[in-house]
Parts: C-alpha cells; structure tokens; sequence
C-alpha cells in the first residue's frame, strides 16, 4: 500500500510538471479567451460562438489587425457549463497573460467571471483583465452589480422586453397577455420586466395569466398549461423559455390548436426552430433580436459579411453580436494606442459603432450597449429560410417592427467604481 | 527512528509532496486543478465509505457536499459583511462537515434502513428533490446563479488572507491529508470493521448482535461529514457554489472516481480522483469526446476490473514484496498484453475522433489531424486504419491476454511458493 | 435459576397458507448438547429461525433463561445471549479469520459501534480472538481471507464466530453438512471441545455426529415433535423408524 | 443408457460428490438411497448440469457432462426436483404446458393422459399451481416432467412429505411410466417404495456409492442398511 | 367538475406515455432482477432511429423498424454486456447501466450532433380529431393513446398466455428449473431484455415527436420512469400502469388546480408575511412543485411501503 501512493504521488508530480511548463507566449499577436461550453450536452452553442468570433477575429486581421499590424487570435476555453471548470478556465486565462475574456452563454457563468475578475484586478493591479459579455442578460450585471470590467454588447433582458412590450402596445388586436416562464433568476427577471413595462406602455393590455414552470427540460407535458391559457382567454402568450421548454411549449400547443400568438426572447433559436419541426410552420412566434438576415434596409456590409461567414459555415446566421464586439474591441485597441486593458476599457466606454440597425452605444454609465431591437415572426413567406447544419426548415423570419432606442434605453442603477 | 517511518512513512511522504508541490507547479491553471483535486479525494474517500466500505450505492452524495459548500459560502458573505461571527477560514471546513452531518443523520435515518437498490432510489429521490429545491427556495441557493463568495474576510493571521490561490491550496492540502487520515483511522475502528461486515454480509452481522441499520445509519452520518467537509473546501477554492454542485452530475462524477479508482481498497477513490481530475481539466481541451471516453473506461472497469485500477496495481503487491525480481520475467508479456491494448485503444479512439469531427464540424473543411498526422476525414483511409488497428489490436488482445495472465499467475505461484518455504 | 436454557411453547409459524410449525412445545436443559433432527422440510431450519428472530412467530412464544425474545429482532436476541451458525456457510468472505472473530467478539466486549478507537489496539479483544483460533484449530489459518480457506475451515470458522459473542446458548445448523468422514470427526471433536457449560442445540443428518453428541434427541416431523428423549430412546422408537425409513420395512 | 463414471462435484469449497459410478439401463427403476445431505440429490443435479459435474456423464451414448441443462433435457433427460419447483403464479394446465419442450408431435404423453392418471389435476386444471396441497405439486412436477416425453426420468424423493396413500400412488405412478418405456432414476430415502420397485439399488454415503445391488441384497445386508441408511 | 374531467382526461393521456415507456423497464426488472438505468436511453434511440427512418421510409415503417433495432441493440447489450456483469451482483448491473446511459448520450451526439433534430408527428394524422374546452385533441395523441393501451393489454397477454410469457413468469420463481425443462434461459432472457428495450423504442418512435427528440431527452425523463415502476411495484405490470396514470393525472391537477402551499407551512407557524427561506416556500403552489411531486412520493414510497404499490417483493 506505502508503495502504491509513493508511485502515486511521483506520477503526478511527473505529470503535473510536464504539462505546466507547456503554456507558451507568442508577442505579435492579441489573444483573446472565449470561455465556452465546448464539450458536454450544449457544446453547440458554443461552437457556434468560437466560429462567430472566429471569423469576426479573422475579417480584422485580413484587414490589417490592430495597432498597425498586431492579429488578434481566440483562444476556445472549454467550460462544460460548469462553474468549477470556468473558474479553471479563468485561471488557465491568467496564466497565458491574457487580458480579454469573452463569454455569454450561461448568466451563472457570467456572473462568475464578473465576480472573479473583480477580485482578481483587486488582488493583482497591473495584471487586469475585462470581461467583453456577448450573450449574458441578466440585467443586474448593468445594474445593481455593475462593475468597470465588464462590457455587455447583447441587450439585456428588461431592454428585450421593452421592444417585445412596445410591439405589442402597436398591434391593438392584443387585449389579453398569458404570462408564462421557467422558475428561476432569469425567468423572474423577464416576469418582473414585462409586468412592470406593459403597465406602463401598453396599459390596455390585460394580464391574465402569470405562471412559473420548473425549468431545463422538467415538464414534459404542457397539455395543463396549455389548457390554462387556453380557459383565460388569452390571445398572446409573452414567455422568455428556451431550450426544451420552448420546444415542448410550442409542440404541445401547436397539436392542442392553441391559437394565441407568443412573444418570445429565445424562440427562434435556430436549434429551437429544429426541434419545433414542421410545428414551426403552424406557430404563430415572433421573436426579438438585434437584427435578423431577412431585415430590410440593413447595410451592404452588413450583408456581404453575413454572405462571407455563411459561405464558410454551416450554421445559420443568427446574431451580430459577435461582430460588433470584435470590431469595438479592435477600434478600441487602435484609439488607445495599446491593447493594455485600462486604456482600452477606457476607450470603450462610450464608443459607437453602426449596427445593422443603426447606431450603437456603449453606455458609459453601466457598460450596456444601447441598441435598436427588431421583433420579427417565424413565417413560411420570408425570401431566405433558416438553414442550420445542413437543414432547411422552410421558415425564416419576417420583420414585425423595429424597437428603436429611444424604446430600449432604460435607466440604470448602477454606480461604477472607476480605477 | 526506523520504528516511525516505518508507521508513518507514507504520511509523511505525503505531507512531503504537498508541502513542495507549488515549488514545481507554479501555473495558477495547475494549482487550481490541484486544489480541486484535493478537494475531491476528500469527496471520493467520503463516497467511498458509503459505497466500498458500506455497500451502498447512492447516486445523490453530492446533496451533502453541495449543501455544506452553500452554508459555507452564506458563512463567507455573512462574515464579509459582519453580520455574522468571525470563524477563522481555515476553520470553516468542521462547519461544512457539520452541515453534512446534520443532512446525514437526517435524511440518512430513512434512507439507510435497506441497501442495495431501495438506498440507490432513495437517493436518487432525493437528489432529484433537492435540485428542485436550488430552484425554488431562492433565497439559499439563488438558482442557477448560485451563490458568489469571498474568502478573503476578516482579519488576516499571519498575514494568511487566502487571496492567493497557493493559500488556499495548503488550506486544502492540510486538510486533505487530516481527512484521509481520519478516514483511514475509521476503517480500523470497531465500526469500520463492522461496515464490511454489513456490506459483505449484512444477515450474519444481525446474529453478532448488530443493528444494519444503526451501523449504515452511522456509515452515511459519518460519510456526510466528511462530504460536507469537501464541500466547504470547495466553496473556499472556487468561491462560487451553484446548483450543479448538488445534481445528478456530481454525485455521477465522485462514482465514476471512486469505482474507476477501485472501490475495494482504500487508496482507490484517491487515484480516481486525481486520475479523472488531471484527464477531465486537461483532455477536454484536446477532444469533444471526453465524456464518451470517461464513459467507455467507467465500463470497461464495471466489466473487467472490479477494483478499479487500485485493484490492478495491488494485485501486484506479493511479488514487489516479497520478490521483486519476479518482474523481470513479465516485462515482455506485460508489454505484449499492453501494446496490444493500446493498438485496439488507439484505432477505437480514431474512429471516435474521426466521427466527432464529421459530426461537430462547422464548415467544410475536412482535414484536420489525428495523431499529429494530417488527414482528411472524408476520405476511407483514416477510417480504415483507424478500424484495422482496432481490430487487429483486438486480436492481438485475445492473444496476448493468457499470456499476461500465465505469466502473473506464475509469479504469484513463485511468490506463493517462497512464502511456503 | 431454571435449568431450562430455551423454552419453546406452542410455537406455530404459518408462510402464506401453508403452517410449517404445528405447535412446537420444547425445552432445552441448561449445559447439554440437545439435537433435532427429522427429514428434509420438516422444519428445522424454520426453527431455528424462529429462535433467533429471522421470522416473526404466528403463534407461541420462545423464552430464553426465563426471559420472552418472541419474535425480537435478531440482533436483541444475540444481544441476550444466543448465538446460532448457518446450514450454508455465512462468513464474512472478504475479512481476515481473525477479523471474522472479532467482528463476532465485538459488541459481547462492549464495543459497540465506536468509531473513536482502534480495534487493533484493544488488547482484550485481540487475546480473547487468539484464544478461540487457537480453540478450532485456525491459528496458522490467521490472516487469510475466509474466502479463501477450505470449507471443513470454513465451517470451523462458522462455529469459532459464534464461539466469540460469548453466548451461553448456541445453535448449531448442520455444522457438518458437505463433510468428508475424517473432517466430520474433526468436527465432532471440536463441537465437543467447546461444549463446556453451554447449551447446544444441533441440527444435524449425520446420525452417527448425533448419537455421537447428544445429550437429548427431539425428532421433528411435519413440523411437530414427534418424540423427544435420550438417544437410545429414539432409536427405538417405531415413529421415529416410520418417519425417516417408510412404514413397512422389516 | 445412462453411464456415470467418476464423478466429482463441488458446492463451492466443500467435495460433494468423491468418485461416483452408476449406470441405468434403458425401461429399467433404479434407486439412488442414502441418508440426507450424502449427495444423493447432488448426483442428479450433476447429471443434470445445474452443477458442474467432474467425471464421465454418458447418455444415450452421447457425453453429457458440461453441456447445458436444457440441451441435457432436449436429449430426453428428465428430472423432477426434490422441492417440486411449482411455478406458483402458474395454473395447473399452464404448468403442463410448459413441461412441453417446442413442438414435439409424437410425445409419449398428452395433457389428456395426465389428466386421467390424475383426476384431481384435471379438477384442478385452473388454480394456481401454488395453492396445490403438497401431494398434488408432486403429481404437477411428475407430470410436468412427462410432458417433456424424456427417456429417462430423474425422481428427487418423490414422497417426501406425502401421506401414506399418496404414497402408493406415486409408486403406481412409477410403475406405469416404466411401463411405457422409460427408465427411472428413482432418488429416495424410506426404503419402502424403493425396494418394493426397483430392479437395482445403490446407497451412497460421504459422496460415494457404497452398495450396489438389488433390492433383495440391500435387505438381507443388515450391516450396510445400519451403517448408512437406518437411525 | 369539468376541469377536474378534463385533467383527469389529459393526465390519463400524459400517463399513459410515461406507461408505456415503463413497461419495458419493468419487464425486464421483473423477469432479470436488473433496474435498468439506461431504459431511457432506450427510449431516445428509438426517437433517433424513427427520425433517421422517417426521412427516408416515412413513419409508419419507422414505427416498425426502429423498436426492432432498438431491441436487437438491447439483446446486444444484455449479451455481451450485462451478462458477463452479473456475477458481479445487482449492484455491478446498475452500475454498468449507470455507465451505459451515459455512454449511449454521447454516441448519439456523436452522430446526430448536439441539437434537436426535426422529427415530426406523421402528416397523416396531424390533424384534430376532436375539440374540448377549446384545445384539440390531435388523432395523433389518441394514436398514442391507442398504442398505449395496446401495448398493455399485449404485454399483459403476451405475459399471461403465451409460452414465452409462461416460461418469463417461470423463470422468475424457478429460473434453474425451467431450464432443466429443455428451454434455454439465458436465451430468453437477452431477447426478454431485447423486448424490453424494443418497448422502450416503440415509446421513443411515438413519444419522440411529440417531446421534442434531443440528446438530454433520456435524462430529463429517465428518472421518472424509474418513480412510475417504483411506486407501481417493481416487476407488477398494473402497478406500473397505476403509477403512470396516477402520476399523470396528479401532474395535471397539481397544475390546473395551482393549490398554494401556504395552509401546509402555516400549520408550523410560519407567517404569511415570512422572510427570507420561508417566504420562498410559503409562496409554494402545487403547479409550482408539480414535477417534484414524483420524488417525494417516490422517497414516501421508499420509506413507508419499500414494495411499491403492486409489487411483491422489495425494491
């Protein structure tokens, strides 16, 4: 037995020795860390995102990359959707000397690195690191919990629901809103948002119904919700699900002939639009994003970038997200002069950029970009169908109305402490 | 003097290597893994005196580990915002054991009254309840944001704030080698006996004038403490405790260690811990299938090695004690019987890579590498490599097997002999 | 102090629809060797069981030195001082003998379920073990896994187990079945040898260990004591002869 | 048609069976007598491959041992088991029909004739084979094994437990199936039926066969009858 | 009344589906004594090979193909896995299909990647059959339905009647015995398995389109099902058809009927106007909880009544 955990310890030493010294350091260019699920059940999504910025890194390098020459590279950091292996992954970042992080999938996550990067800057000045969001919406992140190191460059949730309310207050056949979402930080954050704001943009609309489901895949039978919305009345159903509590809403209320639109955050995922399968013809869903590729009067470049990614890539084309934060992260860069953290922080705050909707802001204030939002509906008669993977669904999307600023900026509350 | 080591000697060998590991390992990436590691010997020693030592399988013991980790790190926020009384850090480890200990005996009365399947459901219901439960009760568990600490509260003896990673992991490393020790303790007490009993033969150790019952009852108190214990070092080291710390996921990932590890012999859930720990922090950044080949060797050691790779090595014991000698004359079937192994291992793991990449690719491309070889994955000679050396290591396996096992069981014969005389 | 050791009195033990024991009214003396034997299924080993609380009674009750342990749980009942070994060999495989014996010394010496000390370091526990290897004979057999040994061991084992939870009632379940003739004599010896002022109730087909030992022979059939007496008593008895060798045979 | 030799069989550690020869020749009752626990019914398992038997097991010239007991019951082999082995949850009729083994056309015996042999079955033919009284599951597992048209049956003390009637039954039972053809490999204890049967006994003691003869040997050697079979 | 008929009738329909992916489950826990863990994953390669099959062939001869495969697939497993396992005690099993649930979700990622893939309900019979209290009932859910209670009222022949079913039932009591009647059981008891988990893929070909067919599709419903057979009793074909009902049906009334908590924790003495921990409870409704309500009873079950319902012998 003695010799059995002698063996033991010489192995990991042994081990453990031979792969700390591999980290090595290239000068010429920027790296940037993208931790994101890439392995375990939603690596998809991830993948997604590192081909996104992938090829958002890769369009500024073709273009000269920054500071007159330096690339930009995304190094993937596989997270697994866990927190253990994020706060690794942020170790593992710190030990390649990297001073931008990216991540959005997962507030939980984001949530984490925020935290860990605000004691990490703390407990090592001259080493900072920023945390660029491009996907995590909780707005407490912009609020509440703000902090100078990270930047979202996605709407957050009360922002989402305020161009799905002020949508809804346009179409004046809506008299009757079903509330339903998953039980749980985001889900309450949505309810409590869209209570707030239909009070007071669309004060003719009734709330009927107000339900919390448990979330991530537990109901698998929505025939009783289904039922309820169908018993109050109501002709819309306003819902932030995602995921397999999407699909099964949808599917379920689809074969039950519920009539009733629904307004949604994350409904016309692409890998949500697959799972519908041909329900996804049937459904009457609109959904909110920054823009979508059947948007009119979006931008030549704008297009010609969509065209240049899909011809690369088998997935859809879904946000631009990625791409506006990659290139303000490089117009940053090249108006600080250096790609040392501070300044370049600095340098974002504030900064426009033109987004396929119009401009741009980086709020200063709390480090929220201030965007124009589109709601657009899942139809059969778009010109161009949503592919993903290889799959053609027959559908795509179809613009129903543009949320301009002035409908997205929120107040904030947050108190930024600066360096 | 020789009288100590001889006693002490892998204790002290131990504390030895952890007291100079950070001299080599520098890497704030490898420290954290390290002390994650150290985190879940604690952890796989726990489990393991509910599974190896008592016979129960449970498929819900992180529910300890986790709700300790939450107290904890309620403890840490209450302490930074002085709402709470001061506890020293390093002593905040006896607090999450004692939170574990309070669940076990708990919910340890109604579950441990039968083992075998009905604990495993019970477990697993329990599980199930209590990862809803991170949803509901938000006000503890905050959902699936979880709970965000610090550990860097209250005064600073010695200087020691625990800001550093190298604090936290000697925090770590001390109280690993005490709980292992402890646990080691226990499986030489009166009742670390009986729990083998129990396991082994539950019926006649009601004839000896033992409750199964109580001593199950005690086995899954005394396990929740020391998960508990676990689960605070780990709120401590990450600072963050989230819902997936209580889930199906953890509890599947500490058996995984302990039955790969071998969960018949104490030192078992130890190598499986660090084994999964350095394969998992290191090898998902190399390949998607990661899960699938943890999986395949969970199998496989389910299927052929009942006491895990613990079990292999100690198989080995007699002959490195008493003749060591005797290895010479297996190195040569030894390294027939592995290399054909590795040959099947390496055409599976081809066909595996080469199928993940077809099916996660993203664009077009089709090259990429395997084995540092650049290949196309579209084309067949890949596959059919891949798939000739599967097979031909598969054959070579049923080969070379009796011969490794011809030979092993000559040496043990040889040792067996020796011994006689 | 009553010489009766174990008292029986209309036991009656119904499985489902079918009554195994019939009305079983026995009493064993205090400090002798009593045997029951009887054909396959006719109720033994159910009494036994009864006994030592691994099935509840349907009817009757069972008293040890004087005091009721009608269906308690088994472990009251060892705790009260009666000890039993099994037909089929029930050891704990993976153990040491050694650890085998003591796993059976340890709650009699009053170590409970502590967990605060080592079982290696109580002296009393370690000399009371080498003592009984010592008595059955398994002292070179020490540290091996009593899986491994040879059944005539194993069954020894089984006998040493009871042995060391220090109960002055044993019940002895077939303790040579699967025995050649040399092993069995062994056996005979051993059981004799530790028979010093303890009660033993025996099980048993070998007629030649039963004449053997017995003090008193009860004889069971169809769940019912169909006579009870000195061994030559029961060798005469017709019933006896009916039961085990068919009615008409001369 | 059955040749034993030397066989050998093991329950885990302990040497049941030490070297055991019999033979049983074709439409001929021999009894197997002993006191218990002597590996009387261990004999029949070997033969039967429930254990792993050692030795020469040769049936219908054809070596059996280390075959698998259905394929050892698909050659003819048939056994009826000490403790009966009802299929309790099955009815009378469900419990014959699964002693047939496929679809055998010419067998020997139909569900017919077993329910004239044994009116109480027919009677019977619903219930769940698990409320029968002990001498009805014996008829079941006997008939049950007929089914099956084996060429020679294995009998595991088929009166333990039966009344003195019943008991005559059996052994007309027995006489009539050895009528038809098949042999009888009768494993017994009371001497009484046995003797008054079977053309040859043997007597095993300590795992070994330690008589053979006929029956009238075994009554005029009043050594071995005290030494191994008597109280 | 109504709503509480029309819970009854939706939860019947629910439980139906749970029923009839436990059925496999059961009976192969009732014939071999093994708790299969993957069941479910069962039950999702069967939605993957229907969804393979259909967009070739169409529905209908995926719904004949596809549970075959699945049930060679299975009969493959029990040979040359899980036998050699059992040696090793039940606890080995569970393992081993503890590992194999796990191994079988990555597989399928691996070859049907990581999203949802579009497998949908047969256009033939997507349409609605009949309309009550404003929702349609789409004669694909009363195909379910159908399928459903044909597959019980098959098992339950198949299990009574048949020789293969006697000689399970046999095997059961007396496995050594039916096997010294000329019938292989170890045979019997890879296609047993191989049925059981064909049944499974008959639930995945008509479940799959209608739950949405992804690879956490086992997980999230893997659980649940081992709750239906456990509390029906493990092994009882009724029980586990009560159970699924009952867990349907009490699913579909925690919902509609939405019960708040509060009279529960008030009954403790917590106030209505509780902070902290108890004010998350005390704002517990029965919709809220509805899809823990299974483990509870599962853990009550387990405590109180270890058998199950049905059952005859204890988990």
């Amino acid at each position: 037995m003695k010799h059995v955990m002698k063996l033991l310890f010489a192995g990991v030493v042994a081990v453990v020795f031979a792969v700390s010294t591999q980290t090595a350091k290239a000068v010429d260019t920027i790296k940037i860390g993208l931790i994101e699920p890439l392995s375990g059940r939603i690596a998809a999504v991830g993948k997604d995102a590192l081909d996104a910025f992938t090829f958002a890194a890769d369009q500024i390098n073709k273009k000269g990359g920054v500071l007159g020459g330096i690339q930009l590279e995304i190094i993937g950091l596989d997270n697994a959707m866990n927190a253990e292996k994020t706060t690794e992954q942020l170790k593992k970042a710190v030990d390649q000397g990297l001073s931008y992080v990216i991540q959005g999938i997962g507030s939980n996550h984001a949530g984490n690195i925020i935290k860990f990067i605000d004691k990490h800057n703390k407990r090592n000045p001259g080493k900072e690191m920023v945390f660029l969001n491009h996907s995590a919406v909780t707005t407490a992140f912009t609020n509440e919990l703000c902090s100078f190191w990270h930047f979202r460059f996605d709407a957050n949730v009360d922002q989402k629901v305020a161009a799905l309310v002020t949508q809804i207050n346009r179409d004046s056949s809506i008299k009757k809103v079903y509330m339903l979402n998953q039980n749980y930080a985001y889900g309450k954050s949505f309810q409590s948002a869209a209570q707030r704001l239909l009070a007071e943009r669309a004060p003719n609309v009734e709330i009927v119904g107000n339900e919390l489901i448990q979330p991530f895949g537990k109901v698998q039978d929505f025939t009783p919700y289904i039922a309820k919305i169908k018993a109050s009345g109501a002709d819309t159903v306003l819902t932030g699900n995602w995921g397999p509590d999407m699909i099964r809403f949808v599917k379920g209320a689809v074969s039950s002939g519920l009539d009733t639109q629904f307004y949604t955050i994350y409904g016309g995922l692409t890998s949500s639009i697959g799972g519908y399968g041909s329900d996804a013809k049937a459904v009457n869903l609109k959904q909110v994003t920054e823009m979508h590729e059947n948007h009119d009067g979006m931008p030549d470049d704008v297009h010609e970038y969509i065209a240049g990614y899909l011809a690369k890539y088998s997935d859809t084309w879904y946000a631009d997200r990625q791409r506006w934060l990659i290139y303000m992260l490089a117009a940053a860069i090249d108006k600080a002069g250096t790609a040392a953290p501070i300044p370049v922080a600095k340098a974002l705050e504030g900064m426009t950029f033109d987004g396929p909707l119009g401009q741009v802001t980086m709020r200063a204030d709390d480090h929220q970009l201030q965007m124009p939002l589109v709601v657009s509906s899942i139809t059969e008669k778009a010109p161009k169908s949503v592919k993903y993977k290889g799959n053609d669904f027959g559908v795509a999307f179809s613009t129903d109305g543009v949320a301009d600023l002035a409908a997205t900026t929120l107040p904030t509350t947050c108190e930024m402490k600066r360096p | 003097m020789a009288g100590i080591l001889q006693r002490w000697g892998v204790w002290i060998a131990a504390a030895a290597v952890i007291l100079v590991m950070p001299v080599f390992v520098t890497s704030g990436f490898y420290i954290t893994m390290l002390n994650q590691m150290g985190v879940l010997i604690i952890f796989a020693l726990a489990y393991n005196m509910l599974l190896g030592q008592g016979g129960m399988l449970s498929f819900g013991h992180a529910v300890y580990f986790g709700l300790a980790g939450y107290t904890v790190a309620h403890y840490l926020n209450g302490i930074g915002e002085e709402t709470l009384p001061y506890l020293p850090v390093s002593l905040i480890p006896i607090m999450g054991g004692a939170v574990g200990l309070f669940f076990g005996v708990l919910i340890g009365f109604v579950s441990t009254r039968r083992a075998g399947t009905t604990f495993a459901m019970i477990s697993l219901g329990f599980a199930e309840m209590v990862t809803a439960l991170t949803l509901v009760v938000v006000t503890f568990f905050n959902g699936e944001e979880g709970i965000q600490t610090d550990r860097w509260v209250g005064p600073e003896p010695l200087g020691i704030t625990f800001g550093s990673d190298v604090q936290v992991y000697y925090l770590i490393g001390a109280w690993c080698l005490i709980a292992t020790a402890a646990m080691y303790a226990l499986t030489r007490t009166p009742f670390g006996r009986m729990c083998n009993a129990v396991r082994d033969n539950p019926e006649r150790v009601q004839f000896i004038g033992y409750s199964t019952h109580r001593i199950r009852w005690l086995a899954f108190s005394l396990s929740s403490f020391f998960a508990g214990l676990a689960g605070a070092l780990h709120a401590v080291n990450v600072e963050h405790v989230g819902f997936e710390t209580v889930g199906l996921a953890q509890s599947g990932l500490v058996l995984f260690m302990v039955w790969i590890g071998g969960a018949g012999i104490f030192m078992g859930p130890i190598l499986g811990a660090i084994l999964i720990t350095l394969l998992n922090s290191n090898l998902s950044d190399f390949t998607d299938a990661w899960y699938l080949y943890l999986g395949l060797l969970f199998m496989t050691v389910v299927m052929f090695a009942r006491n895990g790779l613990a079990g292999l090595i100690v198989m080995h014991e007699p002959i490195w004690k008493i003749k060591i000698g005797l290895f010479q004359k297996m190195i040569v079937p030894y390294a027939l019987g592995i290399g054909s192994t590795l040959l099947a291992v390496a055409g599976a793991i081809g066909i595996i890579e080469l199928a993940y990449f077809m099916s996660t690719r993203t664009t077009a491309e089709t090259i990429t590498h395997l084995y540092w070889v650049e290949i196309d994955a579209a084309g067949p000679v890949p596959w059919i490599a891949s798939a000739a050396a599967l097979a031909a290591g598969f054959a070579a396996c049923t080969r070379t097997y009796p011969i490794m096992a011809a030979s092993y069981n000559g040496a043990i014969a040889e040792v067996k002999a020796l011994v006689a005389s | 102090m009553s010489t009766t050791a174990i008292e029986l009195r209309s036991v009656h033990k119904n499985f489902g629809a079918t009554e195994i024991i019939r009305g079983v009214d026995l009493a064993i003396e205090q400090a002798k060797i009593h045997a029951i034997i009887g054909p396959n299924g006719a109720g033994k080993s159910t009494l036994f069981n009864l006994m030592t609380g691994l099935h509840p009674l349907t009817a009757g009750s069972i008293h040890l030195k004087g005091r009721e342990i009608s269906s308690q749980a088994p472990y009251d009942i060892a705790r009260a001082g009666l000890a039993r070994s099994f037909q089929v060999t029930n050891i704990f495989a993976n153990m040491s003998v050694f650890e085998n014996i003591r796993c059976g010394m340890m709650w009699d010496r009053g170590y409970k379920y502590s967990f605060w000390r080592f079982a290696g370091r109580q002296r009393d526990l370690t000399e009371n073990c080498e003592a009984i290897l010592q008595q059955t004979g398994l002292t070179s057999r020490r540290n091996v896994p009593a899986g491994l040994l040879s059944y005539s061991d194993q069954r020894a084992l089984e006998i040493a187990i009871t042995l060391a939870s220090g109960a002055d009632v044993i019940l002895l379940d077939e303790p040579t079945a699967g025995m050649s003739r040399s092993e069995t004599t062994q056996a005979v010896d051993l059981i004799r040898a530790v028979s010093d002022n303890k009660t033993l109730v025996i099980v048993e087909h070998d007629m030649g260990v039963v004449f053997d030992l017995a003090d008193t022979i009860s004889v069971l059939v169809y769940g019912e004591i169909i006579a009870s007496g000195a061994p030559e008593e029961i060798r005469g008895d017709p019933k006896v002869r009916e039961a085990y060798l068919g009615a008409e045979v001369d | 048609m059955l040749e034993v030799r030397d066989l050998h069989a093991y329950y885990g550690k302990s040497h049941i069976l030490q070297g055991v020869d019999l033979d049983v020749k074709p439409g001929e009752i021999v009894s197997l007598l002993g006191r218990n626990g002597v590996g009387r019914s261990t004999t029949i398992k070997a033969i039967m491959g429930e254990v792993e038997p050692q030795g020469s097991i040769r049936f219908k010239d054809q070596e059996i041992a280390g075959m698998k007991s259905h394929a050892i019951a698909r050659l003819g082999l048939g056994y009826v088991p000490e403790n009966r082995d009802i299929f309790p949850t099955l009815t009378v009729r469900q419990n014959l029909l699964l002693g047939q083994k496929g679809t055998r056309n010419a067998a020997r015996w139909s569900m017919e004739d077993m329910f004239k042999l044994f009116p109480n079955l027919r009677e019977r033919a619903d219930t769940p084979g698990g409320v029968l009284s002990g001498g009805e599951q014996q008829m079941l597992t006997m008939c049950r094994t007929l089914m099956g048209d084996p060429d020679l049956v294995m009998v595991d003390e088929p009166t333990e437990g039966l009344a003195p009637q019943l008991v005559e039954k059996v052994a007309e039972l027995l006489n009539e199936i050895a009528g038809r053809g098949l042999s009888i490999l009768l494993v017994e204890q009371k001497l009484t039926i046995a003797l008054k049967i079977s053309a040859r006994v043997y007597v095993m003691g300590h795992g070994e066969i330690v008589f053979e003869g006929t029956p009238d040997d075994l009554k005029n050697n009043e050594s071995v009858r005290q030494e191994w079979l008597e109280v | 009344m109504e709503v509480f008929l029309f819970s009854m009738f939706n939860g019947v329909l629910y439980g139906m589906l749970l029923f009839m992916l436990a059925s496999g489950l059961t009976l192969i826990f009732s014939l071999m004594g093994v708790l299969n863990f993957a069941h479910a994953s069962f039950f999702m390669l069967g939605a993957y090979f229907a969804y393979q099959i259909s967009k070739y062939v169409g529905f209908w001869p995926a719904l004949v193909f596809a549970p075959l495969l699945v049930g060679v697939v299975g009969a493959a497993v029990e040979r040359y896995g899980l036998r050699p396992v059992h040696r090793f005690g039940h606890v080995a099993e569970l393992l081993f299909t503890f590992g194999l649930a796990f191994v079988m979700e990555e597989v399928i990622q691996m070859i049907w990647g990581k999203v949802p893939v579009p497998y949908d309900v047969p256009a033939a019979l997507n349409f609605a059959a009949f309309t009550w209290r404003g929702l349609d009932y789409s004669a694909y859910r009363l195909f379910m339905l159908v399928v459903s209670v044909g597959i019980f009222v098959a098992l339950f022949l198949f299990i009574a009647k048949t020789r293969v079913g006697l000689m399970i039932q046999a095997a059961l009591s007396h496995p050594q015995m039916v096997q010294s009647l000329g019938h292989d059981v170890p045979t019997i008891f890879m296609w047993t398995f191989g049925f059981g988990c064909a049944l499974a893929g008959i639930a995945g070909v008509i479940g799959g389109n209608v739950l949405g067919t992804e690879p956490a599709m086992a997980i999230t419903l893997g659980p649940i099902v081992f709750v239906v057979i456990v509390i029906g009793g493990l092994g009882s074909l009724w029980g586990a058809l009560i159970a699924a009902l009952f867990i349907g049906i009490m699913d579909n009334m925690a919902i509609s009927y939405d019960i708040a908590l509060f009279p529960i924790f008030a009954m403790f003495g917590v106030e209505r106007e509780a902070e902290g921990i108890m004010r998350d409870l005390v704002d517990l409704t029965t919709g809220g909880i509805a899809p823990v309500l299974p483990y509870l009873l599962l853990v009550l079950m387990l405590i109180f009544r270890p058998r199950g319902l049905f059952g005859t012998r204890d988990v």
